[in-house]
Formats: structure tokens, C-alpha cells, sequence
């Protein structure tokens, strides 16, 4: 077996220390920021939706300062953004280093994208259902939890698989504030140091994360359908 | 196919195109040699990757003619792991890697276990250590040769090593002890690194491997032209222009 | 109480407007069934979507109770929208909940018990008929299904007053008679106020109290049922209940010069409209055996509606010009309006 | 020629299988319109969508002009398919298309002129009325403009068989009588074959010809629609023609114990069904001049149901016992059933 | 008005030559790559939709195969997938540097993304319309462009909305192999050497991009729903 290994993946051998590291870094990087950015996402989406001309707390400066803001900072190249937050970054986590440092930056980047996939995915609730909730008097509040919310968790599911996977591709970033994570390593060794072994295995382990986020987001959607 | 493509200028004149890959933002440079290279009927086409494998695969490939973003080591490890047959036709200048810090004056007042940061780029990441290694913080494993990497380190004072993208060590200081910059970053961020630096790295030209070059391909290395580049490159007139855009952190070596 | 006042709707796109509701005045009583008619596309549908401001007027007032709901701020409009519970055209239920959740849905977050919600769930179920699809999902149910689970939800948060949108359309005859048991039922025993949609006259015959006659957005006429299909004024009144009897099918009987309709000598069709209190009287009898006539019916539509007898007659007689003025001098002095449809 | 075979539906989710479909054998002819009846949930709709393998049957075989549709490949399929106009009960309509379009969609791509789809179209849109609703877009439209949009489709591509899923259940009844007689002329003029769930037995008494009654996925009986009519079999066809007529009123009003039907010494009130050619008779003149009884008239329900007089009249008459006995016996000889429905 | 410019973006002023060619190569970088996604993308999205499990053309392998594709390309680093794919690009355009080589790579990246999009819009479109569709005897094809597409024209607007603004983003790896970019102008020059100036003015005018596409994005869902 090691030999085989050793054959195969020298060069992965050499650095395996690092790469178990690298998966756990973009494991947390991963569920921490996914974390925020889904709340965060989902509640900047909501207010987007709802704010919009028509919907049921329509508000013209709160939609179009939101819209501006998410514009902006899907404007801002992720490199800039991450070294732009360094000082807000550590004024909130104390440090910009790290994984630690990384989430910050990954929450402000991946959150306006989930903002716009969250508002695709109510934009389809029939407005009739919004109209039956009104009609028995649900506050807007109600509204959003009970019918926008729950009605679309199939197209939510969508929607956060979509930016999860978006998220894993970004966490690759994290390593310009030494972060680390598996793109990050896989781009320095395997890409920079033409250390095909690395390339692959890496690739493998991200697609097995991929795959198995698409899987979690599939079976979601399926349950959730009727 | 490695031929240059040729072309006539508005003169009539026949006129060579020449393209050249770069990396990072000395176009300021270069763009001061493309000047001078057009009076003497050579267009130089500056073509920026920021990919640092790219431009020796495409010098290989023939997509371009010369390249001049690397050092010796840099130029050494690809040509030895790839098999490209690309020689040096000019030397340009050294930037040195210093050491910088916010807290401490002299390198003995670094603790046991503090945290230092150096440059996650390729070019960068081996030298940094090695530069570390000559200030006797760690031992690097000499098998690792020129470029090692983290991995290859002793580290008998346990410091912790973390790896940034280069612009983003400066800010870096606010909270760690010591860190490794690139002279060009450090200038952008306000150093002077010949004052700043507490370590400077040794700049002899001539002896030092991580002087940036001019390369081509080795079948081209008498090339007339791309020779007569590294003339227009080798002068005053770009020395000063180095100096002005470098604000004096890039040393030019002819 | 219900009122509205000049209440007009006006819809807007594409530069197009279409004025679906006009200048409307209308008073609801509490704990009156008040059913709304009219042509497809008359606009009743919008009118009563703006009792619940569902449509907000381009114009008027809407009085719940005395209280204007246009000037009623977010909070207060809620609270009265509680009190009002809609069944709609297109159901709008809940595609990812149960059917016992749909019923459910509007008792949640309001305090009650969750044994009381399942307690009133399922009897709201069962009253209509749908017991077995508890755990069904709208997709798996069938249209009428579908209506009956709206209707449910329409009464679990027991309103005050119940806005019906064509609630019985999708229903076959037995099971909208069940429905509209249970509708009278409320009304009569918690006095909610409801109003109906309806194309159905037997719906309206059935339960309503009073009845709008819409057309082109406008109320056209209002009056108590039995007035309104015994002596309907609006052109489109008569219209409209003409072509829900069945006895309009004379007309095209005639035109198809159908056997049945084919005269011999002195036969000719009459038709009689009655109403009201003399109708228990033996008409058919009476004339049979006092002008020594023979009238055989035809076609038929009589019944009662609030405790009235009400109907139409189509009969064949042989008869001589005279006595036939005779027999509809004497109908009419018992108010019976008589109208000669064919003679031989 | 449309046949069914064993036909059967089961729905499976959730591990809880639904039965809609059970064993159904049914052979519509050509050029017949067809009814079906059946409480909501019978199994109406699913019946009709394995005509044209909406749903593919579980079990059983479906012919068309006696091909075996199951059998065909897709694109044969298909071909048969354009054949087959339907009706949806959820209409259907394309959100992003105008009226015009959603009609003119069946007959894109098919080779026709683009002036010709325009006449064809514009002349359905007439035909059902809605030709000023011709640039709205389905959600500007009310429920019944919706449906009349979905049949002037339906009718588009000139099906020879059209399948109505309650295709007139949103319609008021003017409207839908002049879709009716829609239908009715395409069914004569063009020989097309149509199938109608209906739960209104206006409509199958108007239109239809033979009439299918489902109950729980079975067809529990399968009649022309005079005998379904007059002489039901299956007790949910009893069922379902009682709760159809305003007759059954009657049963309410004596629970009510309404003053209508405050009975005096010796009166009593009987319910007459009869029907066929004996109707033209004047059955009422006839025995109040024979017997000397004046019976009233309190529900009547008589109409003309393909060209025979067929019906019942619940009658308020005072008799004795002796000549109730002999009444009774006249009319029954006249093939005209008694009941008795309550005695002083 | 030069003056204030000096004063206010020297640096830009110093470079704004290549201010200037950066962007008509991320204009056409985002233009050319756009329009092959979004050929492929529609196809190959619509493909994995009408393919999946009780759709008009149930397929479980291509649908299987075309959703681990779809993951794979999106597990790999773009740079590493830019690296990749040198040779394959050569192939296709000669060159696998500068703006023409950055195309393919481009396409590459950005269609699976865009793929899950369309997948997320035509999802939502109402199984009815389809039955519709069926029962009036419309072939597959047919059904997939007047009613699939057709219908969720808004839906898919917004998809390919969110699509073009994440491949602006992608635009700035494109100088990896010498595309050049806006992208790569700010990251190399405005935030590489800390020229502030560089680096707002070049997000206003990524911002500005960004804006117009959601603009033109917004206009075809408001005039396409109805
Ligand atoms: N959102 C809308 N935009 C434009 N026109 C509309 C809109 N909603 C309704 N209309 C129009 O207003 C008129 C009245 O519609 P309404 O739904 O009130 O009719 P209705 O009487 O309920 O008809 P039906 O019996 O067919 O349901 C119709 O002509 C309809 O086309
Ligand atoms: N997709 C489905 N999954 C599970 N059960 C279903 C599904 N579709 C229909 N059913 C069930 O099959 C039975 C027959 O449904 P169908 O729609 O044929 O009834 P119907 O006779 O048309 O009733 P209605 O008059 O109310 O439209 C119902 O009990 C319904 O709940
Ligand atoms: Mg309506
Ligand atoms: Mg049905």
C-alpha cells in the first residue's frame, strides 16, 4: 500500500502533513463561513425580495441601497476585498491571519452572491399564496417565515448548494491571509511546483466535496418537493 | 514555430515583434524599453501573467520570444522539471528580501515561538527561508536544495511560520513580531527597505541567485535582436527609470 | 357589517386600463349570506377581494364594522383581516404542507393548543369530506379535494365574516350540498357574515339571503333572493336566470321544430311565472276543472325557495281563443303572469 | 373510436398507494360526446388523462381507433396526441404568453400561415367571447376568461377528440350554455369525439349523449343519459340525480318543519317521476277532472331531455285513502311512479 | 479637469494606457466567453433537466454523467483548470495566451455555473404547462424551447444576470495567461502596489459593469413577467 503510494503520489507523500491540515482548514473555512453567509444571505435575500416594488414590505430606498451594496462588493475582486477588510477583520476576529482570519472576508464575498440566489429562488413563490397568507392576516414577519421561506426550501436548497460549492471554490483564496485550505495547497504545490500527484489527489478530495454537498442539496430538494 | 512575426512599420521599414513575458507591475520598465526598442524598428509586445508557471511554458512553446520575471533558482527548477531549453541573455536587478518588524530592533530580541511571516508565492516562499536560515532562526534541509519549503525546515526555536500572499505581509506587522517582504511590496507599503530592514539580503550582484534575468529560448540565445533588447534594457536611461518606479528597492546589476 | 362605498377598481398595464369595478355601493348586514353574480369577468371576483383590501380600491371606502380599512394602519388591518377568512377562485394552498397542515396553517403562531388546533382540524376535515387525504400533499389531490381543503383553512381561524370565490366550483352536486349545509350552519349557529361567488343559481337559491347582480364592473341589481328570480329587473337578471332554467331549452326546442313542440289545431304553449303565497293554491286543477282545459306540462321548475313556492310552468293546452283570454284574466288576477309561447 | 381496457391507476408516494383507477372497461364511438360523473375524488380526472397517456396506466390497454397506445413509439405518440384537444381543469395557461398566443400555440410550427393561425384564432376567441382579452396575459384574466382561453385552445388544432376536464366549471351559466352549444356544433359539424367530466348535469343533460358513472375508480354504471336519468341504477347515480334536483329540497323542508308543508286533516303530498312519451298527457288535468282532486303544485322539475318529457312533481293534495289508492293506480299503469311522501 | 485628475489619480494617470486596454479586454474576455456559455451552458443545463428522473427525456446516464461532469469543473481551481486545459486550448485557438487564450478557459469555467442556473430556473417551471405541452403532441424539442425556455425567460434572466457578473469576476483570472483585464489591472497594479487610486477608480468601473448587466438583467424580467 505505501508503496504503491509512494510511487504514485511522492510528492503527496512528502507533503501529507499539510494536506490533512489543508482539509481540515477548508473544512472550517467551509462551515464557518457557510454558516454566516447563509444567515446573513439569507435574511439580507429576504429583505432584498420583500422590499421589492409590489411585495409585501415594499420599500424603495431599503431595496435599492441593498441592491447597490451587493453590486459593490460583487464588484470588488475577492483579492482586494479580503485585503481591503484587513482592518475590520481585525477589529472583529482580532486577527486577520489564519483561518480565523479568513471567515470574515468569505462571509462578505460569498453573502452577496447567496443574496441574489436566495432572491432567484423566492422570486418564484406564487403570489397567491402571499395573497392567502395576507388575506388571513399574517404579519410581513409571518409572511417571510411561513410562506416565502418554507415554501421555496426547494429552491433554497438549490440556491445554497449552488453558493456552498461557489464557497468551497473561494475558500482557495483564504490562503492569501494564510488561511490555508486545500485550494490554496493544491495551487501552490500541485499547480506552482508541477506536482501533478498533488493536483490530482487534491482535485479528487474537492470533487468528493462537491459531490457530496450536491448529494446533501439533492436529497433536500427531493424530500422537500411535493 | 519560432519565428518572430514580422512586420512592416509605416515607414516601410521591416520591423520585428518581440513579446515579452512579464509578470507583477514593472511595466513602467518595460514599457520605457518598448520605447526605445520602436526607434530601432523593434516592437516589443508586453504581455502580463500572473500565473508565475506561464511564462517559461509559454517561452517554451514559442508563444513568446524572451521572458524576464524570474531569478536563476526560479529559472533552474522549471528548466530541471520540465525540460525547457531556455538560456539567460541578460541580468536586470536584484530585490532583496529583508526582514521587517514593528516590535523589535535587532534579530536576538525575537522570542522562542513567535510567529513569522513569509511570501506564499513560489519565487518567494524557499528564498524567505533560506534568508531565515542565514540568520540561524531555523536549519533548512539541505537536500531541499534552492527552493525549499515548509516542510523542510528544522525548527529547533519553534517559531510559527505562516504563509501570506506577499501584499499582504506589510499590513502583517500590526500583529506578528517579524515577517519576511519583498523589497518592491515593502516600498509600495511605505519602507525604505535599506533603512527599514533590520536584515537586508545580501545584494552582491554577480554572486547572488536571485538576480532577475532576461531569458529565451536557448536555440534564440544569439539571437541579434533579443540581444540588442538586453542592450536597450542595460542603460542608464532604464537604470533610472528602475529606481524611479522601485523607489530604490530594486538594484539594477550591469 | 359590510359596506362599501363608491368603491372603484381600475387596473393598469401596458397603458391598458380596464375598469373591473365601478363606482360600487353596497351594505352587507351581519350575519347576512350575501351571494354576488354575474358574467365571467364582471368583476366579482375584484370587488370582493377588496372587502379584505386584498385589491385596494383605486377609489371608495371599505367599512368593516364602521371601521374604514384604508385608514386603518398595518397592525389594525391585520388583526380585522383575521376575523376574515377568504376561500379563493384558485384555492392557493400551500404546495410543501399537508392537508392537515393547510388547514392548520392559519391557527399556528396564534396561541392555541396544539391538541386543540388537531382537535379542530380534523373535525373541519371530516365535515368536508376529506379525512383520508391528511397527510396528502395538494399535488396528490384531485381539484374538488383541493377545494375542500381550502375551504377548511378558510374556516379553521372561525371568521367573522367568510369571503367564498366560486368556493363549490370544482364540486360535484352532493358534496357542494354538503358544503353549503355546513356554511348555513355557521352562519346560523356563530352568525358570520358570508359572501359568495357564485355562478351556480342553486347555490344562491340554496342559501343566500340577498344577491348583487354584476355586470361590466358595475352592481346592476340588489335584492332579496326570491324577489330577485321571481321578479328580476336588470336585463341581465333575466338573462341570467332564464339561462339557468331549464325552461329556456323551450325556445331552442322550438327553433329545432322538435316533435315535442309540434302543434296540432287550437294548441298552442303557455308559459306561467308564479310566485308568493297564492301558489299553494291548485292552479292547474282549477283551471282544468273550471274552463274544462287540459293543460299537460312540459317543462316544469318549481320549488321553494325561502318558504316560498316560486316557479315556472310550461304547459300544452288545446284551447279556444276565448276561453284563453278567459283562463289568463283569471292567472293574472291571481298573479300569475301568463305568456303565449306558440300557437298552432 | 376510443377504447379502455382493464384500465388502471394506481399512485404510489410515500409508500401509501392510491387507487384513482380500478379495472375500467369503456368504449366511447366515434362522434359521441361522453359524459362523466362522480364525486370529487371518483377518479374523473385520471380516468380522462389516460386517454391521451397523460398518465400512463398501471395496468390495462387504451385504444384509439383501435391502435394500442401504449404500444406506440414517441413520435407516433405524438401524432396521435395532436389529434387528442384537452381541456385542463387547471386551465394550463402559459404565464408568458398573450391570450392570442396561448390560443395560436397548438398551431405554431405546423405549417400553417401565419394569416391563417390569425383568422383561426381570432374566430375562437369570438366564438368563446373574450376577443377584447386578446393582448392580456393569463394573470390579468379573470377565472373564467382563463377557461375559455383553455378551450378556445383546446379547440385549435381541430381535434377529433377533445377531453374536457370540468371545462365549464368556472363559466356563469350563460357563458356556459354558448360553450355548450360550441361544443355541440364542432360535435355535429365535424364529427369530433368528446369526452366531459362534468360535476353540473346541466351540462350532461344538454350535451351529452351516454354518460359514465364513476365511484371510488370503478365505472359503476355506463348509460345513454335519459335511462342514467330516468331509471338510475347504482345507488350513487340515485344519489347523485336526487342531489342534483330541487326536489330533494323537499326532505329539508319537512325536517324543517316548514309551514309549506303543514299538512291538514286528509291532505298529503306526493312525489310523481315520470318520463317518456305518456308525459305529453295532462296527467295533473287528467286525474283532478277524473278524480275531482286539486293537486298543487310545491316542486316541479320537468324538462325536455333528449326530445322525451321527463321529470318529477311533488304534488299537495287532499284525498281520500280510497282514491289515493285508485290514483295510484292510474298512474302507475301510466307507468308514472307515486310515492308518498308524508300524510297529514 | 487634468489638473484634478493629477491630483486626485496620479498613478491611474501614470497607467492609463493599460487602464485603457484592460478594459476593452475584459469587455471582450466577457463578451466572447459569455456568449459561448451561455450557448453551452443553456444546452448542456437544459439537457441535465429534461434528463432527470420523470422528466420528457428521462435519462439516467446522460443525467448522471453530465451532473459529475458539472461537479468536476466546478472542483477544479480555475487556475488550475486554465493550466490544464493549455494544451487542449492551443488546439482549439493556436494560442493559449493573451485575450484569445483566455476564452476557452473561460467557457470551461464559468458553463458548469451556469449550468446549475439554468438547472435552478427551468425547475421551477409548473409540471401542467408540460402536460399541456405533452398532450398537444409537442416533440421534446419542442417542448424544451416554447415551453421550458420560454417560459422561464424571467427566471432565466436572472440566471444568466448572476451568471455574467460571476464570469466579470472570472474575467480577472484571465491574466494568468496574459489576458490582461480589468481584473488583473487592479489586482497587479492597485492592490499589489497599494495605488489606491488605481484601485477605487478600477472598482467603480467594475461596479459600473456590474450595475448595467443587473440593469439589462432586471429590464428583461420585469418586460418578461407577466
Ligand atoms: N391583474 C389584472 N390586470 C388587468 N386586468 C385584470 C386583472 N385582474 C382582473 N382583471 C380584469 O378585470 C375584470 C374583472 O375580473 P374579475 O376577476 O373580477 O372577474 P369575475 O367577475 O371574478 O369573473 P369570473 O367569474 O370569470 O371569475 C376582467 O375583465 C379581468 O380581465
Ligand atoms: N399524483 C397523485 N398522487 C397521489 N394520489 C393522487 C394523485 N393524483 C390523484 N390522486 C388521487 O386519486 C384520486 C382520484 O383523483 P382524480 O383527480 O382522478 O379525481 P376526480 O374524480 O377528478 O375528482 P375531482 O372531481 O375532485 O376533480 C383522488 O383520491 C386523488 O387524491
Ligand atoms: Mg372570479
Ligand atoms: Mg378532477
Amino acid at each position: 500500500m505505501l508503496d504503491l503510494l509512494e510511487k504514485y503520489t511522492p510528492n503527496l507523500l512528502d507533503y501529507s502533513d499539510e494536506f490533512v491540515k489543508s482539509i481540515s482548514e477548508t473544512l472550517q473555512m467551509l462551515f464557518l463561513s457557510g454558516t454566516y453567509s447563509f444567515i446573513v444571505g439569507l435574511f439580507l435575500g429576504t429583505l432584498l425580495v420583500v422590499t421589492r416594488k409590489g411585495n409585501i414590505l415594499e420599500n424603495r430606498a431599503v431595496h435599492r441601497i441593498l441592491d447597490g451594496v451587493v453590486n459593490l462588493f460583487r464588484s470588488i475582486p475577492f483579492v482586494i476585498l479580503i485585503t481591503a477588510l484587513i482592518p475590520l477583520t481585525k477589529l472583529i476576529v482580532g486577527t486577520f491571519i489564519g483561518v480565523k482570519g479568513t471567515i470574515f472576508p468569505l462571509v462578505v464575498g460569498c453573502t452577496p452572491f447567496f443574496i441574489r440566489q436566495v432572491d432567484m429562488a423566492l422570486s418564484d413563490i406564487d403570489n397567491g399564496l402571499i395573497e392567502a397568507a395576507q388575506s388571513m392576516g399574517l404579519s410581513p414577519l409571518g409572511i417571510i417565515f411561513r410562506v416565502y421561506l418554507k415554501e421555496s426550501i426547494p429552491a433554497l436548497a438549490r440556491s445554497t448548494t449552488i453558493t456552498t460549492i461557489s464557497l468551497l471554490g473561494l475558500t482557495a483564496m483564504g490562503g492569501a491571509v494564510g488561511g490555508g485550505g486545500l485550494g490554496s495547497f493544491v495551487i501552490r504545490y500541485g499547480h506552482n511546483r508541477f506536482y501533478q500527484d498533488i493536483t490530482y489527489v487534491s482535485v479528487i478530495v474537492i470533487l468528493i466535496f462537491v459531490t457530496i454537498i450536491q448529494f446533501i442539496g439533492n436529497i433536500i430538494i427531493k424530500k422537500t418537493s411535493h | 514555430e519560432n519565428k518572430n512575426a514580422d512586420n512592416s512599420n509605416s515607414n516601410g521599414e521591416e520591423v520585428t515583434v518581440v513579446r515579452v513575458g512579464l509578470t507583477g507591475s514593472d511595466s513602467k520598465v518595460w514599457n520605457h524599453v518598448k520605447e526605445e526598442a520602436a526607434k530601432e524598428n523593434i516592437d516589443i509586445e508586453l504581455i502580463f501573467f500572473d500565473s508565475y508557471p506561464l511564462p517559461n511554458a509559454a517561452l517554451d512553446s514559442g508563444e513568446i520570444e524572451l521572458n524576464a520575471f524570474q531569478h536563476y533558482i526560479y529559472l533552474n527548477k522549471e528548466a530541471e522539471q520540465h525540460g525547457y531549453e531556455l538560456s539567460v541573455i541578460g541580468e536586470t536587478f536584484f530585490a532583496p528580501l529583508g526582514l521587517y518588524s514593528k516590535q523589535i530592533q535587532n534579530i536576538e530580541e525575537l522570542e522562542d515561538g513567535a510567529t513569522i511571516v513569509i511570501p506564499d508565492d513560489v519565487t518567494n516562499g524557499g528564498r524567505a527561508l533560506l534568508l531565515l536560515q542565514a540568520n540561524d532562526l531555523i536549519n533548512v534541509n539541505p537536500a531541499a536544495g534552492n527552493t525549499p519549503t515548509i516542510k523542510d525546515i528544522e525548527n529547533p526555536r519553534s517559531f510559527k511560520i505562516v504563509e501570506l500572499a506577499a501584499t499582504n505581509i506589510p499590513a502583517s506587522l500590526e500583529e506578528v513580531p517579524l515577517a519576511v517582504i519583498n523589497s518592491g511590496v515593502a516600498t509600495d507599503a511605505g519602507y525604505i527597505p535599506t533603512q527599514d530592514a533590520i536584515v537586508l539580503e545580501n545584494a552582491k550582484p554577480g554572486e547572488n541567485p536571485y538576480i532577475n534575468i532576461i531569458v529565451a529560448r536557448t536555440e534564440d540565445k544569439d539571437n541579434e535582436v533579443y540581444n540588442r533588447i538586453v542592450e536597450i534594457y542595460q542603460t542608464d536611461a532604464t537604470k533610472a527609470v528602475i529606481e524611479e518606479d522601485s523607489k530604490g528597492s530594486s538594484i539594477p546589476v550591469w | 357589517m359590510i359596506q362599501l362605498i363608491d368603491v372603484s377598481k381600475t387596473f393598469i398595464s401596458d397603458n391598458v386600463s380596464v375598469h373591473a369595478v365601478k363606482d360600487v355601493n353596497l351594505t352587507i348586514d351581519q350575519s347576512e349570506i350575501f351571494g354576488v353574480i354575474g358574467f365571467s369577468g364582471a368583476g366579482k371576483s375584484t370587488l370582493v377581494r377588496c372587502i379584505n383590501l386584498l385589491e385596494r380600491p383605486t377609489k371608495g371606502q371599505v367599512l368593516i364594522d364602521g371601521v374604514d380599512l384604508l385608514q386603518l394602519k398595518e397592525r389594525d388591518l391585520r388583526l380585522h383581516r383575521q376575523k376574515i377568512g377568504m376561500i379563493f377562485q384558485q384555492f392557493n394552498l400551500l404546495a410543501s404542507r399537508t392537508v392537515f397542515e393547510n388547514v392548520a396553517f392559519p391557527l399556528k403562531h396564534r396561541g392555541i393548543s396544539k391538541d386543540k388546533i388537531k382537535e379542530k382540524v380534523l373535525s373541519l376535515l371530516d365535515l368536508v369530506g376529506i379525512s383520508d387525504k391528511l397527510c396528502s400533499y395538494p399535488s396528490q389531490l384531485s381539484g374538488g379535494q383541493k377545494q375542500r381543503v381550502a375551504i377548511a383553512r378558510a374556516l379553521a381561524s372561525d371568521p367573522s365574516i367568510l369571503l367564498c370565490d366560486e368556493a363549490t366550483s370544482a364540486l360535484d352536486p352532493q358534496t357542494t350540498k354538503s358544503i353549503l349545509k355546513l356554511l348555513k350552519d355557521v352562519n346560523r349557529k356563530l352568525g358570520i357574515t358570508i359572501v359568495i361567488i357564485t355562478h351556480e343559481m342553486s347555490v344562491i337559491k340554496e342559501i343566500c339571503h340577498r344577491v348583487a347582480v354584476m355586470e361590466n364592473g358595475n352592481v346592476v341589481e340588489l335584492n332579496d333572493v326570491i324577489s330577485t328570480f321571481s321578479n328580476p329587473q336588470a336585463s341581465i337578471t333575466k338573462d341570467f336566470i332564464n339561462s339557468t332554467s331549464t325552461l329556456s331549452r323551450i325556445d331552442e326546442l322550438i327553433q329545432e321544430k322538435s316533435d315535442i313542440v309540434k302543434l296540432n289545431q287550437g294548441e298552442r304553449i303557455w308559459r306561467l311565472d308564479f310566485y308568493g303565497s297564492e301558489t299553494k293554491e291548485p292552479i292547474i286543477a282549477y283551471i282544468s276543472n273550471k274552463y274544462n282545459i287540459s293543460p299537460s306540462i312540459i317543462f316544469a321548475n318549481v320549488e321553494v325557495v325561502s318558504d316560498t313556492v316560486l316557479g315556472s310552468i310550461i304547459v300544452l293546452v288545446t284551447v279556444s281563443d276565448q276561453i284563453e283570454k278567459d283562463v289568463i284574466q283569471y292567472l293574472n288576477d291571481k298573479q300569475i303572469k301568463v305568456e303565449v309561447i306558440k300557437y298552432a
